[in-house]
């Protein structure tokens, strides 16, 4: 067992801590290309893949900075989802826009859920057609994550099979002008977009993957994502406490600071706890991603849910100990608390990884 | 021991459920139930439906025009109009400066503000909290220094609800800085057209802009505005805030609440049957649902004793503490059952007169502001660590 | 509504407490004879019945001083349990037996629950078959409270149905005299004993209400259990919750008394609010005993959820509080806990009351 | 980053696995697996196959006769020896007074008193605690007066886990009460049967007797029994309770508690089903294991910085809490899971030697009274709100 980061991980932390704590970026399409240039979203690629990364640790360590900053930007869609899709499913022929990605000159989004899907993985209502020159989509895909910005979809559609059957799900290209977008903003700042596809004709080399034959891929690349958002959680977390202690160590009540008040310190020291269980977690979560199904997605579920739990616990203690100014916007504690409780309703909340968990230990 | 209500108290109560029928607009209901912020029109003409009927002040003595409800009734009313998704009376000239005018104003001033509260000519807001004085309300820093027939005031006041609305702010001044710092405050009336008033918004991290910081700059306010004696202000404002608090427990909103998430888990779908089918989410319900009975009942005992003349003491922080605990843990339900329609965050989708399509279900919108703008109610109003503390002192006695 | 107690109530939990703290009646059948004769068997009872009391208000009074006083008597057993299912199901021969156990010369007890049936109300499996006489009783009765002790026993058996169907379901007097019995102590130190039914002749006149259809009057009688063990908790709860305040005054840590640290203070502040909705809950359940089934069912089983929950609390809290002297079994603080702790296995933990709620609710 | 054990501690599991499948009793792991309590006898028949393994101290070095494990190592065996349900090894001699001894001790005391805890002539018992003085440790009032070449002792320990078996104990005394509280305070090994040494069972809630108080009558000590310096036994005992925390978390306990509790739920039935397929009850095991499972990885990672030589510091304090909390967990589903039969209290059948029926399913027998037990967990060895004061003024630096 060893819990250190290699040399070349310690480097990218050191680095991309120090990027985006001194970036002063404000265009999103600019911070992309820095973070493109340091390497950053080449880290979460295999060296087959082109990248010098891609494992649980790598994508841990690249989260957890994004977390700690707060930084907003679509690595999670281009790189871990999408990217991973392609990585996982390609041929030769998708190899360019992997190098695309990497070099943050395409942005990607991955456009699966929908309004009945709810947390539920098969669950694809989209349909994909035969046609004679190729496919033919209709559906509606739901708070797809980047899906305003991304300059090309992947696009779950069902070519086979029962709303919910795991077969039968296959993967599709689709360009960003193809279909109909309504882009908004999410609580905690990201892009996000509903997605209309009507009647959008792809050619016959849109297909990513094997006809019908997609939902395995889909849910390992969404186990690599479930772990990095927990990494990301786990870096929000770290700064939410660093803020709070700071916070007890400096605001004065009755004449001391109120870091000095037991109750507090008692509540502060469970927090402290839970952080490291959510650290934990996401180590144990990083280390199975390659392990076999059963084993890796208990590790998922038992991650996920334990994040959404301390993340409400961290979210709500360090706003409470704030007082007033933990509910300001401008204050920053704001937009870790949204980013943490957040973090719960992307790829399956608490309630619905307790559930999975307990079928998956079930066997 | 009967937990039946009397006849008088369930006539009282078909009687509100058929004004609230008349009265109630629908799109006004519907705001409130989906969490959607209101208007200042939408108050005003709220207060002045109530008024209409002699129902806004239900808290004060029918000679200073108030219904002089019993606690019962007041409790019955509370319940309704929240389960019916009414808004809320706006407390600050209503239940928390009427009181203190009643008890320790001259009669010139209850005749003067008095009947401005319930008219709507005034609209109060609170000059309690400052920047350096959270949980500490006696650590007042805002000064008035006497000069001639006025009182100059200097200072900040912060968390101020709905302050943009308000022409008129009472406030906790000092005007003795060499005394303990409970003897030195008084309670001060200010019209917030004086010139030296400046409100500016505090935007919360749900996106709303409903409290405010106000700085006094200068500000001449005169002697006649005190209330009661100088000095003797935190007298007046530990009555402010431990004698109105029939509905710090929140029953109504809790129930009006927990009703709206059944309705939001009986449409949301999950594994192929409705969510309030899934055992994990329907405990969850359910043990919310059990904690908010028990403590309907607990509220309903302390309403008992303050109707016979009893002190609420400790009580009170216990139903402040339960009370915001259940409500808070309704929204946090409220938020998950809506799923990964809880990320979308349209504040357009909030204004009144939106006519766009939500996103999502229109039970989403406000889902997660909600649960985070209610946040505050652990916060505001003396935080569950004073109320922790004022309940370990009363029992303890150490 | 109306939270004061009747004068008689208040006379009634005045005489009681005052008995139980002043009693020093070590042997039960003395203690036991006392109580009858202060009147506390009768206040169980109807004035129909031969009582004058009966009311959810009446347990009440009668079960939170017996909690208070950490006293170990059937009165459950046989007053409300066995008690109760007479007054509701007998007959007019069987008005002497009720007027003994008022008078304190029977004891009872209720021989329903099983090995196999955990808190499933309906789950009878010990079958009664007709002869030409009477009834032949066969099965195995557990943890039958007072089942030592007991002169007669109420047994339900079987007569119709599957094992866990409500119709079917028959009482029957039997003498303790006619079964094997196996006496233990419980862990909270009260009388049970394991039943044993091997060929159990009975005479036609032992059947007890109608054949087959006793369901609805346990059920009913098994409410008003409920409700006296919830008041019971409250008792045991409040007797802990006074020494826990006692202690954090006195003992003395670091130079002051322990109740002076916050992290102290405010977890006693919580267990105070939740002791008060157990009081309340409490209420709720002894307010609704006479309403339809429906709504005196729900609060059944809210009640007996909450009181689950807050019992655990308490008991844990205030051993925590107390420390090492709160581990020590000659401690009194350790009968209380453990009383409210084993309330909890009584006709329903925490769990089962749950489940049993949200069917319930769903109408 | 690695999450696997390298081949050489893969290997030294499976000699593990292989000397408990040979001498590991089953009548033994039994008893342990229900929660039956263990004679001095178990104990030291365990102690024994161990100690003729070399693996009885597996924290002290080689050349004092242990094992010199890693933490990873002693980690393997503690994980590996609580899932095969064998009895845990008495900690008073093995790592508490052990590890004190060879870092402060005389190598008289090392050469005498080692070999000795080693081969069982001695059970050495802890007196630390004293009735006045729970979690504030510093307040020892046992007195050790100088008189030539003994100490006199006068006082009282209380909490002695075990003390009834022991015929050796190691005492914190006060040998200069002019000073701060930590200043005066020696380290004195006793004797047991030194004349006016008494000791009695302190009955714990569950009936059990597993704790005593120990008494001190002028009992005469000889010198040479000091460890180290007269008046710096704080520092000893700091050492003491901060080094040798590797198992602190219990996560081998909580394996074998879980897997035990899995093991009920699935031969429990509740309505018609088993236990374990009930929903809420599936929920109440999967969170704990959920919190396990990550507990399990906290606790690797200190090992692991044990390991390189840090001092683990505040993160143990968190381990002891959180590891606690989920024992507790355990043992309360434990005893939720057996439903009505865990009310049977028969003490009889918790002894060695009963041939009876047990009342109940036989994993019933001691439910509830490890439940109670397990109260302890958080209370003593520095009780869980002492942990927490360490972790906050760790890192609060307040």
């Amino acid at each position: 067992m060893d819990f250190n980061l290699t040399e070349e991980r310690q480097m990218l932390q050191d680095t991309l801590r120090r990027f985006l704590a001194e970036t002063d970026a404000q265009d999103s399409a600019v911070l992309w290309a820095e973070l493109a240039e340091l390497g950053i979203i080449g880290a979460l690629f295999s060296e087959e893949d082109g990248g010098f990364g891609g494992s649980g640790f790598d994508l841990s360590v690249v989260f957890e900075e994004i977390g700690r900053a707060g930084a907003s930007v679509p690595l999670l869609e281009t790189g871990v989802l999408a990217g991973g899709l392609i990585a996982a499913l390609g041929g030769e022929g998708d190899k360019t826009r992997l190098e695309d990605v990497i070099a943050g000159t395409q942005q990607l989004a991955f456009a699966h859920g929908e309004p009945l899907a709810r947390y539920d993985l098969s669950h694809v209502g989209t349909t994909a057609k035969s046609t004679p020159d190729g496919y033919v989509l209709n559906g509606h895909k739901s708070v797809v994550m980047n899906g305003g910005r991304a300059d090309t979809l992947i696009v779950s559609a069902r070519t086979a099979g029962g709303v919910s059957d795991t077969d039968g799900i296959s993967l599709f290209f689709v360009e960003a002008s193809a279909v109909q977008r309504r882009s908004y903003q999410t609580i905690s700042g990201a892009d996000a977009a509903e997605i209309y596809l009507s009647d959008v004709n792809l050619p016959e080399n849109a297909l990513l993957g094997p006809i019908g034959g997609s939902f395995d891929a889909i849910e390992t690349q969404v186990a690599r994502a479930t772990a990095a958002l927990c990494a990301e959680a786990v870096g929000a977390m770290e700064s939410a406490k660093g803020m709070t202690i700071e916070y007890l160590q400096t605001r004065q009540q009755f004449g001391r600071p109120i870091g000095k008040f037991q109750a507090l310190q008692h509540r502060m020291a469970d927090v402290l706890v839970e952080i490291e269980q959510a650290r934990s977690a996401t180590i144990n979560i990083c280390g199975h991603l390659t392990a076999d199904r059963a084993l890796r997605e208990r590790h998922v579920s038992a991650a996920k849910n334990l994040i959404g739990r301390v993340g409400r616990l961290v979210a709500e203690e360090c706003i409470q100990m704030h007082g007033g100014i933990g509910m300001t916007g401008e204050y920053a504690l704001a937009g870790f608390a949204k980013r943490m409780t957040m973090i719960d309703h992307q790829w399956g909340d608490t309630d619905h990884h307790l559930e999975r968990f307990i079928a998956l230990s079930r066997g | 021991m009967d937990l039946a209500y009397t006849t008088d108290e369930q006539d009282f109560r078909a009687e509100v459920l058929s004004f609230l029928k008349a009265e109630l607009d629908s799109r006004l209901a519907d705001r409130v139930r989906l969490g959607k912020p209101l208007s200042k029109a939408d108050y005003e003409s709220w207060h002045a439906s109530l008024n209409s009927r002699g129902w806004l002040a239900g808290n004060w003595p029918k000679h200073h025009g108030g219904a002089g409800w019993t606690p019962v009734e007041r409790h019955i009313f509370e319940e309704e109009t929240t389960l019916a998704h009414a808004p809320r009376i706006v407390p600050f000239g209503l239940t928390m400066l009427g009181p203190v005018l009643q008890a320790f104003g001259t009669p010139e001033q209850c005749g003067h503000y008095l009947p401005r509260i319930l008219s709507g000519q005034d609209w109060w807001c609170q000059g309690y909290s400052e920047p350096g004085a959270g949980s500490d309300l006696a650590a007042v820093k805002t000064s008035a220094v006497r000069d001639g027939d006025h009182y100059v005031v200097n200072g900040q006041k912060t968390w101020t609800t709905l302050g943009q609305h308000a022409n008129w702010i009472f406030c906790l001044v000092r005007t003795n800085a060499e005394v303990k710092a409970q003897e030195g405050i008084s309670f001060l009336l200010i019209d917030m057209a004086t010139p030296g008033v400046t409100v500016r918004p505090i935007v919360l991290l749900d996106g709303e802009a409903e409290v405010n910081e106000v700085f006094f700059d200068d500000v001449r306010v005169p002697v006649g505005n005190l209330v009661g004696e100088q000095d003797k202000g935190w007298t007046y404002a530990k009555y402010l805030l431990t004698h109105e608090r029939t509905n710090i427990a929140g029953v109504g909103f809790s129930n009006a609440g927990l009703a709206n998430v059944k309705r939001i888990a009986s449409a949301e779908v999950s594994g192929g049957r409705p969510l309030i089918e899934n055992p994990h989410f329907a405990a969850r319900i359910a043990q919310v649902e059990i904690d908010l009975m028990a403590m309907s009942t607990t509220n309903s005992r302390t309403l008992a004793q303050a109707a016979a003349g009893q002190a609420p003491g400790a009580q009170s922080s216990m139903l402040k503490v339960k009370g915001t605990l259940i409500r808070q843990e309704i929204t946090d339900l409220t938020r998950r059952a809506v799923g990964p329609y809880a990320a979308p965050f349209l504040p357009e989708a909030l204004d009144d007169g939106y006519n766009g399509e939500p996103v999502g279900p229109d039970y989403a919108t406000a889902a997660s502001a909600q649960y985070f703008n209610n946040r505050k109610l652990s916060i505001f109003g003396g935080s569950n660590e004073i109320q922790r503390t004022i309940i370990s002192k009363t029992i303890l006695e150490l």
